[in-house]
């Protein structure tokens, strides 16, 4: 409606548009390495081969299976520890960074003490329904989740805090339980933050590589996502290894883009 | 001082040389061997420092390529050093200083009842192979390639510490692993070994790299490990000797 | 079926400490001061906030007793109109006024049918669809309005339902409520400011000051004899405060006036704006009262000025602009006022 | 004040506390499963070692320095993604996340290539400043900066979407320009998303391997933290990595529980 | 140094087109029904909302002109209180005020003193250090206002700023409003829906219905000669629009009146609601006007008592207490209304 010269609000601030632009080159610029470097004329015979592309399929259902585990888990964990009157939050918000900081590989060290064939769960699994989860997709999927679910919980858990708590007060008044307030009130209103939160889980669990090979190993169509392809990759063919990053890049910046948008345009 | 013998007295005369620091980038494999040494050689050349830089053979040989100030390449396959050499960045020759082999690796009590290679066909058991993009996935191809044997596995690992975590805690039944892989676990997994073995041998080179900053320094090093004593120490942790 | 309320709220350095009963189809109106604790009561019978002391009962059923009952919001029979609206901000109006209809289980179509005709009934019906920001803030109260009205609630609890409509619309919402809540079986408490809102809405007036019930009755009685200066100045009288000695009274903060009929002991006098005449010189006439004021400030209405006068006692005169014009009243001009004897009115205190 | 039967807002809800018990035991069990298992007698040992303290300090000290750049860098970065008007910034927010995506180690790579010493980048500081970044702690500070960015960029994004633009408004016509109304009121008001953020930083900084290992090498006392150590013991002692990996988590989750709480009780 | 504005603004379905003047030292109320654009207007004068066409100039600088101009809000010399306040939660009362004054470049401890003075003068001292979440409601709009006065602007937008004020309070903090605004050199815009605070506060008024200036004038001339009805309404007069031939007016919406002086063409019928009697049966004496009527409802005020009726044409009637007793009004009663011909004022419309 506007042109472009006429802003509502006064020019953009150099104290904080400098350091945004830094801090962009800063993410940004060792990409643009990556794609200086990688030897393109590879690309196409790597894009195009079986395998790619099925470590690309796997990566991005695994990923994606395990980000709505953790949106069904998380999101309501997220809310106990905001809304909650449970004793020790601290302690248990603490507690649930811990996946974040644990290395990946004793992550998943930690899944197969409780899931693996021997572990405190897994055994009764295994013994009882003869579920075994690693070496399967579903471990794949499970060791994504672990590693990924803190950020959804942490990001959505932020934005609960920051949320008025009085237009739950108003569904209340209203008849809502506290649930049906949740879900048509608070979760509407805080839905930037779980957007948010849900980009880093998925993001977080498509590069997952750690946890997903200790836990689920690496078996080509099983097992191994691209993570897992790049990493066998850098050993022998470093730029080979590069390509396939990219290309996962490329899938997941086209998925986020296209994606956030409509989630965020729709709502608000 | 306890040592003595020809290679030794080397190391002396090059030691009148040898001063400042020593920046060794070695194998993961090589973690417990080489402290070990490096502290020995510091013992033995007094004012001098070995520092290590331990890592995967392939990211460690990406880091010399971007420039990494590195003096000493000790790589658990002759590929990475290969690369690093290719590229120009080792000065004079590599020379293999360690061999390893692998062996079949069960858990405690070995409760699949695995005896050689030819239980790696059955499809009930559980195996872990290294991938064969890794030196020993590829030792392992041709292993089973020699036995006749179709391997079944079910996961193939990117390195050789992954596959036998997953023995210690059973949720293998069997793998095949380095020999001092096995050694290193201590009682919790059982070595068996198994006659194609010989197929599996494994060099491990180390080379003074050409933009060395302390190339006497690396040169000393490298003598210390194919010393009588860096031999002993090599042994112990079950590698072959050259 | 009475509501039954002794709230005691302990919120900050802040205390509540009021009783209530409210019958059924009875409005009372919660009228106090800012900060008074109006909304902190109606917070307390809306189940948000837990009492400290004291009971919330409505009929055989105990909402709020503590240390042991404590009935959650949501399965308490309320509506509540809050001072900022509250509206759900990602909901249409519509959608916001069915709420709480499909929240106490209406069917969707249902909900959404009877929210349009709620919707109509506040003459917001050509904004069903609006999200709440896309409203003016007049139409955005009466979103809410109707929210709360929408789910026949017996206890309907109203925040200063009508302090952001404008004047046509407020005397029709106004109108429009008064007529629900005539109808309305249930209880009523409405806050609000606005004298006229509470003297038209409401069967009987509480005024709240500083946490406690200073004056209960019927609007014509708070109005005819106002206890506190707050309700004096909402009910538009000069209140004094005195002690008589047969037609005499020495009010307490200096001054005497003369009234007609005889009293003594601790007594209150008022007499309306409009009973104050003003003279350049000391009046010769009938009126009993006449003493020496000076002009603090004057605010003219549509129809009269209203004077306020310094002096011993200060006071309030209500004069025709014709008037003001023939005395060239300016701020700070010395005058006498004079009240009739007779246009005083006394009740003990 | 009131006892705690008595609850303002009515009982939890199933539906929301029962995933949310379900999501705290998966995060937490495997943990339960760790300690279980670790060698608790070799823990005072490990934890007296000078080599494990040096770790320890070097990985607190630098995801601490890491957050800050984060924090200096991520916060401006998010506000401009956020409210800028810059054209384009549905794909510069997707491009935001993709050091998420991309594996660790092949993201220490990307360092590499720009500011390795014969880097896109790093050859200029080398030659003219003498500055070489790989290899030395700046370079595992900025490692994990590079990792952990996203992060708080996506999660401060989330929250600063979420925050009710008006008073940034209101703040205007009482003569503040936008970086003041930034400091002085949107930042505060969404105090919990930067914190959530921060958290998330913070752990991910301290629990970073790949990049660091890869672009800042491993050298005792210099670049190796926790995560590297651990990676270490697994080679030689996997049972000491698993009680180093308790160390670790241990001290995050005190440090973590100790400040979450001061920083939120604070300024609300 | 006088404001010129010709506010031209597109958002969503609605479109604002005003033209608005204000000179030094005025204050000038902006009055109109919910969703007039009162608020819109406002805003764009605040320079948060781009004119979509027209211009905004005070003085010799231009603040908003496209496609060219546009002056962004912190350079504008301006105070805005908004109507739902917009306090910031984080910062104290006092904080809230010195907000400004900081951000203009005053020092630390000047911005707190001069903030507590501002605080002081509204009544707040004691609620200095709260955070506007423990603030009551109308404590919370003072806060407001302190805040937007406390930097002196050229250009004071206020949005209902007594909206929420008790009626106590509210004389206060109105009188002290008043007293600001009349030594104040700036220039005034006051967003109200209040008649009295517009009457009383502004020098000029400017009523809005529909995005257009459907009237402008004093307070007086408003009052005396209402335009519309939503004006009428306001400032409680009945307002018919006519042909008169003679001192006949037949009336648009059906009935005819009979006034006093002779007028021809089409004109606007005024008379105040107390100008009105109500009769049991046809009534014989002076007044002109007679007409069925049928009562639609009462509201008891204090003292007098209003009667909606309706009939040809409806009317508003205020009558005394003793008046509805005696004829024992319901809603429903048939009954006569009767208006002297003297009584009505008419203009050309
Ligand atoms: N959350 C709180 N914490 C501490 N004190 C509070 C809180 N909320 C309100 N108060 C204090 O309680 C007192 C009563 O507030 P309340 O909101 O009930 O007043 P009110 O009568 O509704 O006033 P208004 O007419 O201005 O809305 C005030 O002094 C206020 O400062
Ligand atoms: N952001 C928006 N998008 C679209 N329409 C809007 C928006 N804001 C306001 N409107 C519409 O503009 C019209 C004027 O709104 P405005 O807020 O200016 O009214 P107002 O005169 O201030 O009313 P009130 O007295 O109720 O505050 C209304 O019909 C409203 O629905
Ligand atoms: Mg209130
Ligand atoms: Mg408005």
């Amino acid at each position: 409606m506007t042109s472009t010269r006429r802003r509502a609000r006064g020019r953009l601030p150099v104290v904080l548009v400098l350091p945004a632009v830094v801090g962009l080159a800063f993410l940004l610029v060792p990409l643009v390495g990556l794609l200086v470097r990688a030897p393109w004329d590879t690309l196409p015979e790597q894009l195009f081969s079986s395998s790619v592309g099925e470590a690309l399929r796997l990566s991005l259902v695994c990923a994606s299976l395990a980000t709505v585990v953790c949106l069904v888990l998380g999101v309501p964990l997220a809310w106990l520890l905001a809304r909650g009157d449970v004793p020790g939050r601290g302690v248990l918000r603490a507690l649930v960074t811990v996946p974040l900081v644990l290395p990946p590989v004793v992550g998943g060290v930690a899944l197969l003490f409780v899931l693996g064939r021997r572990g405190l769960v897994g055994q009764y699994l295994d013994a009882w329904f003869g579920i075994s989860l690693p070496f399967t997709t579903a471990g794949v999927v499970l060791a994504e989740a672990f590693v990924a679910m803190p950020f959804l919980v942490i990001s959505v858990e932020g934005a609960l805090r920051a949320a008025d708590p009085r237009y739950e007060e108003a569904a209340a008044t209203l008849g809502a339980s506290r649930w049906l307030a949740f879900r048509r009130v608070t979760l509407p209103s805080i839905l930037p933050g779980v957007v948010a939160g849900t980009v880093l889980c998925w993001a977080r669990a498509l590069g997952e590589f750690g946890a997903t090979i200790t836990f689920a190993g690496n078996f080509p169509g099983e097992t191994t996502t691209m993570p897992l392809a790049v990493y066998l990759a850098l050993e022998t063919d470093p730029d080979a290894a590069i390509v396939l990053s990219v290309v996962l890049l490329l899938v997941s910046v086209g998925v986020l883009a296209a994606l956030r948008d409509r989630w965020i345009s729709g709502p608000s | 001082g306890a040592d003595s013998g020809g290679a030794d007295s080397g190391g002396a005369e090059a030691g009148g040389a040898v001063a400042g620091k020593v920046t060794v980038f070695a194998a993961a494999s090589l973690t417990e061997t080489f402290t070990r040494l490096g502290e020995d050689f510091e013992a033995a050349h007094p004012g001098v420092e070995v520092v290590f830089n331990f890592g995967g053979s392939s990211a460690l040989a990406q880091q010399i390529a971007q420039g990494a100030p590195a003096d000493v390449f000790a790589s658990a396959a002759p590929a990475n050093m290969t690369q690093v050499g290719d590229a120009g960045g080792i000065s004079g020759e590599a020379v293999t200083f360690a061999r390893n082999r692998l062996e079949i690796a069960v858990p405690r009590g070995n409760p699949a009842g695995i005896t050689g290679l030819a239980d790696f066909g059955d499809a009930d058991a559980k195996i872990a192979l290294c991938a064969e993009q890794v030196p020993c996935g590829a030792a392992a191809k041709r292993a089973f390639e020699a036995a006749g044997v179709t391997a079944r596995p079910d996961t193939l690992e990117q390195d050789v510490k992954a596959v036998l975590t997953k023995v210690r805690l059973g949720e293998v039944d069997a793998a095949l692993v380095y020999r001092t892989d096995v050694r290193a676990a201590g009682g919790e997994v059982v070595g068996i070994e198994f006659p194609e073995a010989e197929r599996t041998v494994n060099d491990y080179p180390i080379a003074p790299l050409a933009k060395a900053r302390n190339a006497a320094g690396a040169r000393a090093f490298i003598d210390h490990v194919r010393s009588d004593r860096g031999r002993a120490v090599l042994a112990e942790a079950g590698f072959d000797a050259p | 079926m009475t509501l039954q309320a002794d709230l005691r709220v302990a919120r900050g350095g802040f205390r509540l400490g009021a009783e209530l009963a409210v019958q059924p189809g009875e409005v009372v109106a919660l009228l106090g001061p800012n900060g008074a604790g109006k909304t902190t009561a109606l917070r307390a019978l809306a189940g948000l906030l837990p009492l400290t002391g004291g009971h919330i009962r409505l009929g055989g059923r105990t909402w709020d007793a503590p240390p042991d009952v404590l009935v959650p919001a949501e399965r308490r029979p309320i509506g509540v109109v809050f001072q900022d609206y509250l509206l759900f901000a990602h909901l249409s109006a519509l959608e916001n006024v069915a709420f709480g209809l499909r929240a106490r289980g209406a069917g969707r179509a249902t909900a959404r049918a009877e929210a349009a005709r709620w919707l109509d009934r506040v003459g917001l019906a050509a904004h069903a669809k609006a999200k709440p920001r896309t409203l003016s803030g007049g139409q955005a109260q009466r979103v809410a309005l109707a929210r709360a009205l929408a789910t026949s609630p017996e206890l309907l609890l109203l925040d200063e339902p009508l302090a952001a409509l404008d004047a046509a619309t407020r005397l029709h919402v106004r109108a429009e409520l008064g007529h629900h809540l005539r109808d309305y079986p249930g209880h009523t408490l409405l806050v609000t400011h606005d004298p006229l809102d509470a003297m038209v809405l409401a069967d009987r007036l509480v005024v709240l000051e500083h946490g406690e019930v200073v004056q209960e009755g019927t609007p014509t009685e708070v109005a005819r004899r106002p206890r506190t200066s707050y309700v004096a100045d909402l009910v538009g009288l000069n209140l004094y405060r005195g002690t008589a000695h047969g037609t005499t009274v020495s009010l307490d903060d200096g001054g005497t006036l003369t009234i007609a009929t005889p009293a003594s002991g601790p007594v209150h006098v008022v007499f309306p704006p409009t009973a104050v005449s003003l003279h350049p010189e000391h009046p010769t006439g009938s009126p009993r009262n006449a003493w020496r004021v000076t002009v603090a400030g004057i605010e003219r209405h549509a129809h009269t000025t209203r004077v306020r006068l310094d002096g011993v006692p200060p006071v309030l005169a209500d004069i025709t602009t014709a008037t003001v014009a023939d005395l060239r009243l300016q701020p700070g001009d010395e005058l006498w006022a004079a009240v009739k004897a007779t246009e005083t009115h006394v009740y003990p205190s």
